[in-house]
Formats: C-alpha cells, structure tokens, sequence
C-alpha cells in the first residue's frame, strides 16, 4: 500500500531541491469527507497531502492551467511543476505528450499505483451511508477501505464503493513517471468493458428512450469538457462563437465560424455536443470519469467514452495513452481494420 | 392569512388550481428538478432542494426573443415572440431560492424592465416551503441576509408540521389562491402558533455554516482587487458553469440568432443563460479578453454578488443557498473563500 | 458585399430537359437570394451556350456562375475557361451535376426537378463561398536523377542527356551495367550481350551531361516535384581513377581472395579489384570489408605496388547534395537466394546453379572462357536439368508472381549448351511456356525442333547428389511417367525479386511498394511508369520482372516524363490545397501523421503545409479535432451549407 | 390519402471513385430512386463525422459515405482513414438509439455504377419502414 509518508517525502524532497516550481496534490477539502486539489509550493504545506479513496480528480487537467499561465507571462519560471497521478491518469500524461500539448520536461510526474483499489463513486457511497455524516474515508488492508463517521469506523469492502471505472480499470499502475510510489499488481476485478453490457444488449428504441432522458437534462454548463484533461482546446468546435480570434482575424473569418452546435440546451443541441465530443475522444479518453462525476445532473457521460474506447481496443488494438510515440487511433490505420458493415 | 392544511388535503388543493400551471420539484434518479407537474397529486415535497433553482421557470435557460424569416434579399420578416398569458404555481420553493427570485425581480424589472420576465413573473405565484431542516449541509442563508423561514419574495410560505401544512399568505395573490379552496384550509390555534415559531426558530440554529463580519468583507473586496489573492484561491477552478448556472441569482445572458436556414434566411433569435466562468463570456471581437484568466472570473464571481451588487441595490446577490458549495466539481467553498478574503493581509 | 450569382441549367437536348423540368428550376433559382440571373440553354457548352454565359458575366456584372449540367468531369474545364474569358476567377464557376447523377437516373418529372433544384442549390451555397484563386507555380530545377546503373537506368540517363537535361547516375556497386553486362548472349536474336551494353556504358562515361555516381547510395531525398533535394553518399574507392593505369599490379599482391560477385562466386577476386575488364568507371576500387585493415594500415602491399600512386587510404565518404527537379527509379532485381531455395540444392550441390551462374558459364569472357564445365570438377556436364519457375508462381511458399522472362532464356540457356557441347542433352522441366513477345515463340520452337532439347512437363519433386551425379526425380505430367534423370548439371531458373535495400530506397523517395515489395506504378494501366509520388518515375525490373527490351521502353519513357516535368519553365499545382487557422491549431501532428504526401510539417508547434506537395484531398480536415486545417474551396462551412439546401425544400 | 413517406438521403461521394460510379451508374442510363441528394467531396477521408451529424441534424432520414476501395484511394490512403473515422461514428450512433439502417458506407468504384444503383434502391427501400429520422433532427 502507498504510504502517505512517502508521498509527502518525496514532494518535500522535490520542492526542497526546487526541482519543481510546486506540486499538484489532493489535500482535506475542510467541511466535507472528499478530497479537494492541493497546490503546494511551499516545503511545510505538503504536510496538508493526502492520498485516500477520496483522490478522485485527474489532476493533469491543471497542465493546461499551466501551460496558459506561462504563455501570458513574460519571463515564466521554467521549472516543471509535480503532478501526483494514478495509473488513469499517467495515460492522460501520454496522451497529452503523443499531442505535442506538452513537454516531456515540463511536468515531474509523481505516479501513485492503486494497486488492489481506486477511488470511490459517491453514487454509490450514497446507497450506504448517509454522506452528511462520514467524517473520512481510508484505505484499509486486504482491499477494504474505512470509513469514519460519527459513529466510530465501519470497514468496507472497497468493492463496494469503488468507482465502477476501477472496478473496470487495467491500468492501475501509472505507465509513466519519474517517481514511482506503491506497487505494480496485477488485478483483474471485472472485464475491461462489462459495464458496457447493459446499454449494448437492450433494443434499439430502448437506446434511444435512455440516453433521450439522459442528455435532455444537459444544462451545457460544460463542466464535462472543463474538467477533462483532453478537451484543451482553446476554443471547442462546440462554442458557437469563435474564441480563437487575434487582432488581425478579419470579419469574414470570423463569420465563417460554423455552428455545429447551438447554445441552447435543447435536445438536439445536446445529442450534438456530446456526440462531437465522443468523437473527439476516440482513442484519447483514458476513463478517468471525470466527466461522469462532475456533471450536475448525472448524465452516464462515462459510457459514451467507454464505447469508443471499446471499438477502438476491438476493432483496431489501440488504447489511449500507452505510447506517446505511435500515432493517434484515428491518424493511423491497418489495411486489415474490419470493414464488414461497409457495403 | 394563516391557515393549516392537512397534509391530506394538500393534494385536493393542487386539483382545485387547475387552471394554473402548476411547476414543482420532480426526481429524476438522483437530481431533482422543478418541472412542469401534469399531475399534482403526484407532488412530494419532501425534497432537499434542486439543482437548478426555480429562476428557470420564469427566466428559462432558453428564450426565444423573435423569428425572422427572408424570402429575399430586400425583405427580412421580424416576429417578436411574447410568452404565453398562463398563470403558474411555483410549489415547494425554498426561501433562498424566493430570495433570489425577488433579486431577479430588481434586475429585471427595476430601471429597465424585461418584458419577457416579468410577463412570466406576473402571472406566478410562489409558493414556499419553509426549510425545518437545512436542505443542504453548505446552506448559508442566514449569513446574507435571509433565513430558511423567510417570506422574502413569495406569495405563501408553507412550514411542515408533521402531519399539517401551516399555511401563511404573504400578498394578496397568495390570499386569492387560499381562498379559492378555502374550504380546505383550517384557523390555526395559538399553540400551533407558538409550534410554529419554535420550529422555525430551531431551523435557524441547524445552520451550521455562517460568514463572518460579512458586511467587513464586502467593503474590503475592492481593496484586494489587484492582488494574488484571486490567483491563489481559483487554482483549482476549472471554469465551468455549475456555480452560475445553479445559482438562484446569476442572470447573465447572451443573446444568439440560431440561423436554421441561411439562403432563404430563417432562423430565431435567442437568449440563453450565459456565464460570467466561460471564457468567451467577455471575449472582444478584437481577440482581447478583458478577463482572461480564472482569477479574473472568480474575482468577478465574488465582487459582483458581495460588493457591485450591495453598491447599486443595497443588498447582495447571493442568497445562501449553498449549491455553488455543494456542486463546485473541485471543492471551491464561497463561505471559505470569503473567510479568506475576511483574513486577508496584503 | 453582396455576390452576384449567375444560373444557367442546360437541357442537354433532351439529356436533361426530358426528366428535368428546367424551365421550372430556372424559375425556382431566379428567385434564389443571390442569384441575378438565371437561364436555361439547349447546349450551354456549345459555342452559343458559352458566349450566353460570358456574356451574361459581362452584362450583369456577376461575380460568380453556377451550370447545372453534365457532371463536372466532362465539362468543368470548358466553363472555367469561359468564365475566365469573361473576367472572373476559374475557381468562381461551379458545376451543379443534373444529367448522370439526376435527370439519367430517375424517371418522375417533378421528383427528379425537385431534386435537380436541391443540387443546384448546393452548387450555388459552394459557389457562394467559392475563393479566386490561381494555379500554384513553381520553378524547375532542370536536372534528373537516375537512381540504379542497369540497362534501364543507363538508357534514361542517355535518353535524358540526350535531350539536353543534365543527369546524375547514382549506381551503388563500383560499376555500371547492371546484370545485362553479366549476360553471355540474349534471347531471341542471341546477340552478344557485352557487345552491345558495353558502347552504352561507355557513351554514359563520356557524356557530357551526364554525372556518374559509381560507388555511391541515396542517403536522403527532400523536396518536391521540380525541387527535389538529395544527398548522395559516394563512398570512397580508395583508388584515384584518374592516376589508376590499370596495371593490375595491386591484385597480384593482395593477399585476400573473396567471392566475385561478378561471377556469382564461381570465382574468387582480391580485395582491391576491377569488377570486370570492361567497367566503368574503369579503374580499381578497395573492398575496404575484407582489406586486412586500413585504420591502421595491416597491410599496404597495393599501394607499394602502384607505380603511378594512385591508391589513397586517406580517402573519405563524401555527402554530395544534389538538386534535381526528377528523379528515374531503376533499381533493378535480385535471384531468389539460397537460403529460400534449399530444397533443390542449391548452394548444397556445386553443380547446381543458378540462371546468371549459367550466363557466366556460357560467357565467353567468363570464368571458363565460355566453356560449359562443372564447377566441381571442370568436366563438361553431358545432361543438363533446366528447371522453370523455382520460386515463382508459388504463392503457398514462394513467390506468387510469375517472373516473366525464365521461360526465354531457360531455353536460351538449353539453346546455348546444346551449341557449346553437340553431344549433350538438355532437358527441361516447365508448367507451361510463357512465349509472348516478337519471335519469342519461334525462338522455344527452335530450341526444341532444332537443338532436341527435350521439355518436361511436370514439377520436380527431389534433387540429390549420388556420385557425381545429381539425381533429378520428377513427373512428367503429360505422359504420366515418373522420371529419373542422372544428372551432371542442374540449372534453377530462380524468381526475381526486388533488388535488396529496395524498401529503404522506397522509404526514403516516400515511393509506394507493392504486395511483392517491387515499386509501384500509379495506374497499372494508364500510369505505368509513374510513381505515385509526383515527380518521381519507374523504370526496369523495379517495378516488375522485365526482359531487356521492356525494361528500355519503360526507361525511355520514364526519360520522357521526367521531360514533361524539366522542359517546363514553372509547374503549375492545383490551388484547392488545404491551409491551417494557426490560431486554432494547437500542433497535435494527427495532420501530419495522415497526410499521403507528407505536406504537412509542424513548424514552431502549428502545421505547415506545403503548397506544391498537398494535393488536396482534405484528410486531414476531417482528422483535425480543432478545425484547424481546411481545404481551399471545399470548406466545412461549403459542405455544412451545402446539406442543409440539400435537405431543405 | 395520406402521402407515402420519401425518406431524404444525403450521400457524401469522393470524387474519384463514388461520384464517378455514380455518373457511370447515369451514363448507363439505370434507374433508382430520386430520394438521394449527392454531395461530392474530394476522399473520403476529408468526410468530418460532422458532416454526417449535420446531416441528420439538417433532417436526413439517411446518410450514405462512399469511397474507393481499400487499396484504390486516388490519395492513397484516405479512404482507410475513413473506414476507422466512419466506423466510430456507426458504433455511436447505434449506441445511443439510432436505426443501424440509417447510417451506410459503401465501397464504390468508377466502375460501379450498378452496385451504386442497387445501394440506393436498397437504402430507400430499408429506409421506408423506418419513417422519418427526428431523433436528432433540430428541434431549435
């Protein structure tokens, strides 16, 4: 099990030698049992980290803040910045790389194996206990996790409230760092794609019915791209204006701007936007569920993603993430790719 | 007017309303939402609060302003589209939310007034529920100005007795929709009274989060303005829109013309909720955004509901109601921000 | 400001007008916004039709023209230059397909009018948004490169010299001739194959326009069409051809003795040694693989030796980079080696061979003086097993292709023998006689009438040596009969393949492969001996197993592409290419990843294109996630206009 | 009488292969159905998935992408870029609830204009039961 100690001796080591410019790590949010992002540039504030089930957020989202902050400034610090992830999010790293979005050498990468667990799903969370009343959540020993609340502590099999992507995951070790922290097991708790099942075998009518409920919900608030490592886009082909306008951007160009999508959080609007963006996702969304989790009204967004990753992996052996050196799922082909629904 | 209703008789009201429409909070899964209720027997409110407040009914995430219509190039058709003349019922609003309707009011109907608001807006009527428990563990209410049993804004309050409703009319609509069914409805007694009070006074005291020094804090924003507090506190913000959009006084808008056909032209102009987290919300057409980053948008989120608003209407525009708290994907705590900016040093 | 849109719809006799009521669309777009005029003509593309356009162009003052007509194919070319007399830009006249795609293909009037209004529509919405644009030129660099000194390379260099271009001829081995020089006699007409290569060697030596490169390999190739850039490794021979007097004293000394290649190893050489007596260049070269050592010296015999000093260890590889504006591909074949064909014994069995083996025998100037011996004991062979297709035309274990030229000069080969020793017997072993070519099939029926050597039908099923002589088991199929053949020689007509190091030469010219690893043509048909990659030209077996005078057609056509592109002052490229939005490009390289061409390059984190080398395919428009790159005059924006009048109305 | 239902379909054709099996298909004088409005592209791979979005959104009660034969790409290799983008698409589509029929591509050569013709007889034909696509039409 990863012991809290040597994360936070490794970020104080990293800090100390100033090899980093500060860290990005997951501290105590103070009224509530979930974790919050840390940022931590001072040597006595990695005292505030912690590494509990709580940890869900992908925090490679913040590269992109990053990134955007050293363009504005005029001499930016250089130095990497640290970035503790999990084996889902390391991906993201790769993907990041194998997009030329950013530099090997502008992130220290602290990876944190989830070994025999992962993080929880507070849907599920929410079936057992009352949230008002949890006080902590923590890793236990033989994969159980422990859960404080007024009451006392309850221990609880981490397969219980595991985020069904970590039931899912295969890649519970991070793929790339420069620190490694925990071990590297192998763990199989369900078929990499089972949750799929369900939406898959029903007909096509039921489909409809569901994600129609589903995405009609959809208040467009965005939060499923703003949270989202990949979607760093300075502006979204779903935007209906155009962001990426310089002084010198002509009227015209301006107008050419297409609509794909409109504002309005209607149906079909909708069914657009997180239609494109599944697609733009194909064989980039490392299933972090993100998406999933931050989104107001519970709309299943995993699934989207997950099916693409699944015809991705199926039909043409990719998986997002693993090498930042290969060519994107849909930059690159095989002259064998399947082709039999082509007439 | 103060009356009791029994639970029991709840129900038989709603069905004497029916020429109102009657919106209420609806679950769906786990999210509740104020929707428009074909069957009001079917309405429960006991409910935590909904995720987006009830600004929706009458101000609507989408609003279609005018159709144009072009057969040729000379001519371009204009047809401005007016809300219908329905009266609605709002049940079940919770007193923050009411707050902030009565907020919105001010904005859109004071100085200049939005036709499109405040036809919805005169033919609603609110009904509230008081909050005996607070709906939600980041409920603030009590710190800016309002309190889970507050009238502020509505035509009734409702508070829940256990098996009975106690009823209170606060205007003369609210007294109308009482009336209209008033066989229903029962005198109180003086010890239901004093129940009453005491139910709310308990309420109060269940809030557990409060802001200190508050009107301190709205006098300082202006002083930190240019400092790296805002940098510091928006690290982790990742600039979606779940605090405005779920906040009962946000009203920012834009304003599109959905183009449904380009040649002949056709198509609609529109006004959806805007959000002042966006990126694009100040963007210029000359590409320059006078904000450009998280802290200017989370400055702005802060100075405009506790500072330019308390300057122009002399109340702020934040209601309590803790759902920026709740649904902020990243943990970002209004009550803890503004803590901060209470503490804050130079 | 406002565009001024013309629309003519042509009834095309009754082409178009008898299922298309072009009255009625003519009427219908008139009213169209945009649209200032609208026509309909009997024949738009005749003389009169096209003087209506112009002069409508001109009288109206339109600033864009729409012809729903025929498809684009037939007659785009014809109204964009009207339309360019008129005044306008080419790219301002779009063509709305109402005939093969409309009025052919359906039979109700008014359904097939309505659809004819929707495609008009659409040709308009793309016109609307259609920029001018003007035919992308480039200079021409006006020089050649010739890659391969065989037969066909030393014939497009010649017919390229010839015609006045400057050519440089890259050969890798330290001379030219390829393996025709390796010839004895050549089928049909068995004329002497040194005879008449060596002249063509020497006229490539001492032309003026041409620069020989022997020794030397293709390191890297850059550019485009008319520009390419390449650097060339010429390795160093270690001798100075010009002091070298051929003397031959360096070999005498030379105490290393390894496998000739010339002869295919029936012979061994020195490590300092002339490939041939009649190479060119004609001079000595260091074999610095099997030289005991130069760094440092181990040995040096060759250079005490040299009178004239013209052995120089100091040599060095020299980097030359060359510009060309063509480049001719003709890097020729290589036999199917041993380790693929064991199973006939060959490299096993001495006396089992290979057909250029064979040539070498029966070469006058060969290791035998053109005496047919054994190579195990120099006796003459007095039965000889000619064995067709070893490799080939196996697809379970071999090669699939046929290699075209075994069946000639096997009975060449059989033809030759049976001149050289009268009293033996040649037999061979075939699947069928594959003659096709002028006197080709006289030339086999001479073989067996006149010289008796007698052919085999059926497949050989084992070879083995018993004494010292080579047992050949097989079947002849058309009598049934199980043969057994004591033999003295064995002689394996093997497949061709592409010469080695053909891939990585591929790779570099960015030229594409075919299944069997020979270059490939654009068009089997139409483009046979032009690469996909423009520019960039075919000759010889490179592309497929060829005999001598196909591989000289294909080189002197090559020679005459490679002219249509150097006797141009500029070329000209089709302006509809895709450019990048550099703002919104965020250098991902999923464009460059996919482009055929390689005409995206990432420049400072944005995409690039290269304007000669993008064809305009806009794969990576689609591929782009960002709509960061688009194709000039086909934009999203068209295409998004473009399907909604499709579906409207 | 109620009107027989005209299912509307958009067909993206490359231009070297579709389009002119399809003029080939006109040139040959045979027959289908007037549903289908073509729209050529350059290759197949220039076809955006959205495109084909659009399309639906737009109304299209079926949209047809059709490119050379794998191997015979006029650009070489679009059309396999294609194949992968396409089939994303198709698997999405029918994940949320679209009728598979809705959605085909086709191999098509410039020689092809017969199997051009039948792929639209066929399209309209498995179109027709279907009604009209208003699951993801606009509805602004």
């Amino acid at each position: 099990m990863v012991k809290l100690d040597d994360i936070k001796k490794e970020c104080k080591s990293i800090l100390e030698e100033g090899k980093v410019k500060y860290i990005v790590g997951y501290k105590r949010n103070n009224n509530y049992y979930m974790s919050i992002p840390a940022f931590i540039e001072k040597i006595e504030e990695t005292d505030q980290l912690i590494w509990d089930p709580t940890c869900v957020y992908n925090l490679v989202r913040f590269l992109r803040d990053e990134k955007l902050r050293k363009e504005r400034q005029k001499t930016p610090d250089t130095r990497p910045i640290g970035v503790i992830v999990k084996g889902c999010d390391s991906r993201a790293i790769n993907v990041l790389l194998q997009e030329k979005f950013i530099k090997r050498e502008n992130v220290y990468i602290i990876g944190v194996a989830c070994e025999k667990s992962g993080v929880i799903e507070k849907k599920k969370l929410r079936k057992k206990f009352n949230e008002k009343n949890i006080k902590q959540i923590e890793f236990g020993k033989d994969n159980n996790f422990i859960i404080t609340t007024e009451k006392g502590k309850t221990t609880i099999s981490a397969e219980e409230i595991l985020a069904e992507r970590c039931i899912e995951c295969n890649n519970n070790t991070p793929v790339i760092y420069d620190v490694l922290l925990g071990e590297k097991v192998e763990r199989s708790l369900s078929e990499h794609f089972r949750s799929l099942e369900k939406f898959e075998s029903i007909s096509t009518e039921e489909k409809w019915n569901f994600w129609k409920k589903e995405l009609d919900k959809c208040i467009r608030c965005y939060a499923c791209r703003s949270v989202c490592p990949m979607c760093y886009c300075d502006e979204c082909i779903a935007d209906s204006i155009s962001l990426a306008v310089k002084p010198d951007t002509t009227a015209e160009e301006k107008a050419q701007k297409i609509r794909w999508v409109e504002k309005s959080p209607v149906s079909s609007e909708n069914f657009s936007y997180h239609l494109i963006r599944a697609l733009h996702l194909a064989g980039r969304c490392i299933d972090c569920g993100e998406c999933e989790r931050v989104c107001p009204v519970d709309i299943p967004l995993r699934y989207l993603n997950k099916k693409m990753e699944k015809e991705a992996s199926e039909q043409f052996g990719y998986t997002a993430g693993l090498d930042p050196e290969k060519p994107a799922l849909v930059s690159d082909f095989k002259d064998d790719d399947p082709q039999d629904f082509i007439i | 007017m103060q009356m009791i209703l029994s639970k029991m008789n709840f129900s038989s009201w709603l069905k004497k309303l029916n020429s109102y429409r009657i919106f209420a909070p609806v679950k769906s899964g786990e999210v509740w939402s104020y929707e428009l209720v074909e069957k009001p027997e079917n309405i429960i409110l006991d409910y935590p609060n909904t995720i987006i407040p009830p600004k929706k009914v009458l101000f609507p995430q989408r609003e279609v302003l005018l159709e144009f219509e072009s057969s040729s190039e000379q001519e371009i058709k204009l047809k401005e589209v007016i809300p219908e003349e329905t009266p609605s019922v709002i049940f079940g609003i919770r007193s923050c939310d009411a707050s902030g309707l009565a907020k919105l009011e001010k904005i859109f109907k004071g100085g200049f007034e939005d036709l499109y608001f405040s036809k919805r807006k005169n033919q609603t009527i609110l009904v509230g529920l008081a909050c005996n428990i607070p709906p939600s563990p980041d409920c603030f209410c009590t710190s800016v100005g309002g309190s889970p049993y507050s009238k502020d804004g509505l035509d009734i309050l409702m508070t829940d007795m256990g098996d009975e409703y106690y009823v209170e009319s606060v205007t003369e609509e609210g007294e109308k929709l009482i009336e209209s069914a008033i066989g229903l409805f029962n005198d109180p007694e003086e010890n239901v009274k004093k129940e009453l009070e005491k139910i709310h006074l308990e309420s109060e005291k269940k809030i557990k989060r409060y802001i200190k020094d508050i009107d301190k804090i709205s006098s300082k924003l202006p002083e930190i303005f240019e400092t790296e507090f805002w940098d510091k506190e928006s690290l982790s913000c990742i600039l979606c829109g779940i605090c405005t959009y779920s906040c009962p006084v946000c009203h920012c808008f834009d304003i599109n013309d959905e183009v449904i056909c380009t040649f002949p032209l056709k198509g609609k102009r529109v006004r959806t909720w805007d959000n002042c987290q966006f990126p694009d919300f100040t963007m210029h057409s000359s590409g320059h955004n006078p904000r450009p980053d998280k802290a200017s948008r989370l400055r702005q989120r802060i100075m405009h509901k506790f500072n330019y608003f308390n300057e122009n209407c002399m109340e702020l525009l934040c209601t309590g109601c803790g759902r920026c708290i709740s649904k902020c994907p990243v943990g970002i705590d209004i009550v803890e921000v503004l803590e901060k900016v209470r503490v804050y040093e130079k | 400001m406002r565009k001024r849109i013309g629309f003519f719809i042509c009834h095309c006799g009754i082409n178009i007008a008898g299922t298309v009521d072009v009255k009625k669309v003519s009427e219908g777009l008139s009213k169209y916004p945009g649209v200032v005029h609208s026509e309909d003509y009997i024949y738009m593309c005749s003389d009169p039709g096209q003087s209506r356009m112009v002069e409508a162009i001109k009288e109206k003052k339109l600033d864009k023209v729409v012809i729903a007509c025929c498809s684009p194919t037939l007659h785009e070319t014809t109204f964009r230059n009207a339309a360019k007399v008129a005044g306008i830009n080419s790219f301002q006249c779009e063509i709305a397909n109402v005939r093969e795609q409309c009025s052919w293909v359906h039979k109700d009037m008014k359904k097939a009018t309505a659809k004819a209004i929707k495609i008009s529509k659409a040709a308009i919405e793309r016109a609307r948004l259609n920029e001018s644009l003007e035919p992308i030129s480039v200079p021409v660099t006006r020089r050649a490169l010739v890659i391969g000194g065989g037969i066909s390379g030393i014939q497009s260099a010649l017919d390229l010299a010839n015609s006045g271009y400057e050519v440089i001829l890259v050969e890798r081995s330290p001379s030219i001739g390829g393996h025709m020089i390796q010839l004895s006699e050549t089928f049909p007409t068995l004329d002497c194959s040194q005879c008449i290569m060596t002249p063509k060697m020497v006229e490539v030596s001492k032309h003026p326009k041409i620069k020989l490169l022997t020794y030397s390999e293709i390191q890297e190739v850059a550019g485009y069409i008319g520009n390419f850039k390449v650097k060339i490794l010429k390795k160093p021979t270690y001798v100075d051809p010009d002091k070298c007097t051929l003397c031959d004293e360096c070999t005498k000394v030379c105490p290393v003795a390894v496998p000739n290649e010339f002869e295919l190893g029936l012979t061994r050489r020195r490590a300092i040694y002339i490939p041939f007596p009649q190479a060119i260049p004609a001079t000595y070269t260091l074999d610095i693989n099997n030289c005991p050592g130069l760094f440092p010296i181990a040995c040096g015999k060759c250079a005490d030796v040299c009178e004239p000093g013209a052995i120089d260890f100091d040599m060095k590889p020299e980097i030359l980079e060359e510009e060309v504006g063509s480049i001719i591909v003709s890097t020729g074949y290589d036999l199917y080696g041993k380790e693929e064909m064991a199973e006939y014994g060959y490299g096993k069995y001495e006396d089992v061979l290979d057909g250029l083996q064979f040539e070498r025998l029966l070469s006058a100037s060969g290791p035998t003086m053109g005496k047919i011996l054994r190579p195990s004991d120099h006796k003459e062979p007095k039965e000889v097993v000619f064995i067709q297709c070893v490799g080939s035309r196996d697809p379970e274990l071999h090669c699939a292709y046929c290699s075209k030229i075994c069946c000639m000069y096997t009975a060449k080969h059989a033809m030759l023998y049976k001149h050289h020793v009268h009293d033996g017997q040649p037999y061979v072993f075939y699947i069928d006689i594959r003659s096709g070519g002028k006197d080709y099939e006289e030339f086999v029926q001479r073989a067996i009438e006149e010289d008796g050597v007698i052919y085999l039908r059926g497949k050989v099923s084992k070879i083995f040596q018993e004494g010292d002589k080579i047992k050949v088991w097989g079947v002849d199929t058309l009598s049934g009969k199980v043969i057994e053949i004591d033999a003295d020689m064995v002689v394996l007509a093997m497949a061709m393949r592409p010469s080695e190091g053909a891939s990585e030469l591929a790779k570099k010219l960015k030229i594409a492969l075919d299944k069997d690893g020979f270059l490939a043509e654009a068009h089997p048909k139409l483009r046979p001996v032009e690469s996909l990659t423009s520019g960039m030209f075919l000759a010889g077996a490179a592309q497929a197993p060829k005999d001598i005078p196909e591989a000289v057609a294909q080189a002197s056509g090559a020679a005459v592409k490679a002219v249509n592109i150097l006797s141009q002052d500029r070329l000209y490229h089709s302006p509809t290419i895709a450019t990048v939005n550099l703002t919104l490009c965020t250098g991902c390289g999923m464009c460059v990843d996919v482009c055929a061409y390689e005409a995206i390059k990432l420049e400072e984190g944005k995409a690039v294109v290269n304007e000669v080398l993008c064809e305009g395919c806009g794969t990576c428009s689609a591929t782009c996630l960002r709509a960061a790159i688009k194709v000039k005059n086909i934009t999203p924006l068209q295409v998004h206009e473009m399907i909604k009048v499709a579906l409207g109305g | 009488m109620e009107e027989k239902f005209e299912p509307k379909i958009i067909a993206f054709l490359c231009k070297w292969c579709s389009s002119a099996g399809s003029d080939l298909a006109g040139v040959s004088r045979m027959k289908y159905p007037p549903n289908v409005v073509p729209i050529t592209v350059m290759c197949s791979g220039s076809i955006s998935p959205n495109y084909i979005l659009s399309a639906f959104k737009d109304g299209a009660d079926g949209v047809l992408v059709s490119g050379c034969h794998p191997g015979d790409c006029h650009y070489i290799k679009g059309n396999y870029y294609a194949r992968r983008r396409i089939t994303l698409v198709k698997e999405l589509l029918e994940f949320i609830g679209i009728e598979p029929e809705r959605f085909q591509m086709s191999w098509v050569s410039a020689a092809e204009g017969a199997k051009y013709t039948e792929i639209i007889k066929d399209f309209v034909k498995e179109l027709e039961p279907l009604g009209p696509q208003n699951k993801l039409r606009s509805n602004l």
